[in-house]
């Protein structure tokens, strides 16, 4: 989706916001925090879709709300989407039906939670079997694609020509989690751009952009 | 210019207020979460993640050679091996600033940042101008920060885009001989590690 | 400027708001209208320059106010910058002081006001002695460059390969005009593209694009 | 969401009309500009332009196939000889539909539009939606516009983004053999010429 979130080199924003150094600045904000956190299980979702429902928030709203309170819209949307909860139920708090948790969401509860944090996620499938495609050095190109769905591919590498840096490994891929929880591991490469490829004359002298692609985002160049 | 506002009078930050309280009451109503759950979540972030972590991993490399080897090299297990691992860190990478390089770290998609080494990010790393500019003008940025690199030191700048989160490796200040690693890792900040900042 | 209104191929906007039929649906934007178009001969500003300051509205005011405020925002942004009033007088209409005119800024009264509208301004600069650097059906790419400043090379067709439909000829160009008021006429193409090579395996089938591009966006493909 | 509101009572709508109506009384109280002008500005755009002078342009297009060509060939040139010329239609190019190809008029970096052929444009043409999506799914819209397609016709899509301004010749309507040019003027339509109807 090339929505308002993928604004890697757009002008028009002003100078940092330095002062903004704190990760809280509301009590409610650390609840929004650790309420997304907790939904991520009881939905339950991915990283990659609650991402995508975040890219979902009209440009504006994206724009001018606060961080954690998007955070909040977009898992309250996947909690509706899910069936759990409806929009009335939403607004004031005041629950007007149970409802049963589907297949792989599970209440969430204070014992044992800490080690789940400290776990995190199986992000990497390795798999000997699967060959790179691509070599640490290689040239490739972003391919141009404009896909309405959630993508990692941001806009401003796409048709750009960089070096692969890094076999990641074999990832989960944002783009299949994000429509269908679809881990559909592919490698993934650190690439490396030169500021001139990607911004042309006005690029900053000697600066370099990497990110990490997967493989169906690439093509050799 | 929600930044400029008053936050106790701000209609939208009432209305997110409001809108996480009722999330928060319908959760547990529903029996979803157990309320001591989100306590949990936040105290273990604020109290046991944080940029102290990140400082005790760069200060080690400092001190041993062959850990800043493994720590370049792997990561996550050397980073692991100091106890520190979890969500948005399960796949680490240190880049290490010199005089040739200096490290800058972004996501411009959206706002990953390495919670287990460094905490939960400042507002201003998930600001749209930092997420918009980092990758076009870095140097710029720098400038604002308050970092004069030579020309000839390269900047690298890391955009978030897949599962892998990165750290930077700030250079050891000159005049740390003595330090032991205690007293080093007291020097490392947090936007060292980000590449905002020299150590 | 890379900026917000740079939107050509954004998702996220939704279905087009097919009721919103209206040229005007209030009298003050007829006014906003009126005085906009006025003061193109007052301060003087060009479309280019407007078009520039209108750019430079922050991206959530961008999306959110009324297209017929957003040109008195910009409007009055261009009065500003000549001297020519104070905020505060833009706040209530009062005036606090007396200005004159600038070079090639003019009072704007009704008398032949008509016949102005009907003139319009000369926009291209016939020179046979320039020739044209690309011939119709002849392949170019557009530059992948990012300037700060005003530009018409949107960021869809960048770094893409179009091919020569049309030689406009001689047109003033709108980069130089919102920078300095300076028209550097230069050749100006009308340039076709594939849906695909602008959108990848996300075109729609059978669709092309044509841009008007000025010669000093495009080199040989 | 501005859309949804109810413009009078609309805090933003307020703002913006008590900041046009402050910009035009210092306009006049400084002596800028005479408050007569803007009524003629208005009322010029509002009585002389709009798509009725694009309906004769098109109706004599589709009556006698010498102007046709000349309209295609030189489309300012034809225009201004029906008396329509001005800001906004100073460079104009006409583009003609077939059986094998429908245009489409956009301007998607800001709001171009050919002002004394079709009058000021609709504030749909001026939305995020049509200028974001035309380029990029131009069926799409059209199928919202109720406008269906052969698969087999192309559809190219004319993007503003210089000084020229684009106008669609649509097909003339089948059954039309008879009429004079003010009937068939009195078919043709806005949307028609901008490419989101036929006719």
């Amino acid at each position: 989706m090339d929505g308002i979130h993928d604004m890697g080199g757009m002008h028009g924003f002003g100078p940092i916001p330095r002062d903004q150094d704190y990760t809280f600045r509301a009590e409610w904000q650390r609840r929004a925090f650790a309420v997304t956190e907790a939904l991520g299980g009881v939905v339950p979702f991915s990283a990659d879709t609650h991402r995508q429902a975040m890219e979902r928030i009209p440009a504006h709203e994206y724009l001018t709300r606060d961080y954690f309170e998007k955070w909040v819209i977009a898992a309250s949307q996947l909690l509706l989407e899910a069936g759990l909860v409806s929009e009335e139920e939403l607004r004031d708090g005041k629950k007007r039906f149970d409802a049963e948790l589907k297949d792989g969401g599970e209440k969430i509860v204070a014992e044992g939670l800490v080690e789940v944090l400290r776990a995190g996620m199986p992000l990497m499938f390795p798999d000997e079997k699967r060959e790179p495609r691509f070599a640490v050095g290689q040239k490739v190109l972003v391919l141009n694609n404009h896909p309405s769905g959630h993508t990692r591919s941001p806009r401003y590498l796409r048709g750009r020509i960089g070096v692969i840096e890094r076999q990641v490994g074999v990832m989960q891929f944002a783009d299949t989690m994000a429509a269908s929880e679809n881990p559909a591991p592919q490698h993934c490469y650190t690439v490396a751009f030169e500021g001139q490829e990607v911004w042309g004359q006005d690029a900053e002298p000697g600066t370099r952009v990497l990110a990490d692609l997967w493989e169906s985002y690439l093509e050799p160049a | 210019m929600p930044h400029d506002h008053d936050h106790d009078h701000d209609p939208l930050e009432q209305g997110a207020a409001l809108r996480v309280r009722a999330l928060e009451e319908l959760m547990i109503a529903k029996g979803f979460i157990e309320p001591e759950a989100l306590d949990t979540v936040v105290a273990y972030y604020e109290q046991q993640t944080g940029p102290r972590n990140g400082a005790k991993v760069v200060a080690k490399a400092w001190s041993d050679p062959d850990y800043r080897d493994w720590l370049l090299r792997e990561g996550t297990a050397a980073i692991n091996n100091l106890g520190f691992s979890g969500f948005q860190g399960e796949e680490m990478r240190v880049v290490a600033n010199s005089d040739q390089v200096h490290n800058l770290v972004v996501c411009t998609l959206c706002s990953c940042y390495p919670w287990p080494v460094l905490g939960l990010p400042p507002a201003w790393y998930k600001s749209m101008a930092y997420r918009a500019r980092s990758v076009r003008e870095p140097r710029s940025i720098l400038t604002e920060f308050g970092v004069d690199l030579p020309a000839e030191t390269e900047v690298q700048v890391w955009d978030s885009t897949a599962e892998v989160r990165y750290m930077v490796l700030p250079q050891r200040p000159a005049g740390t001989e003595g330090l032991d690693e205690a007293a080093l890792a007291a020097l490392v900040t947090r936007d060292g590690m980000i590449g905002t900042a020299l150590v």
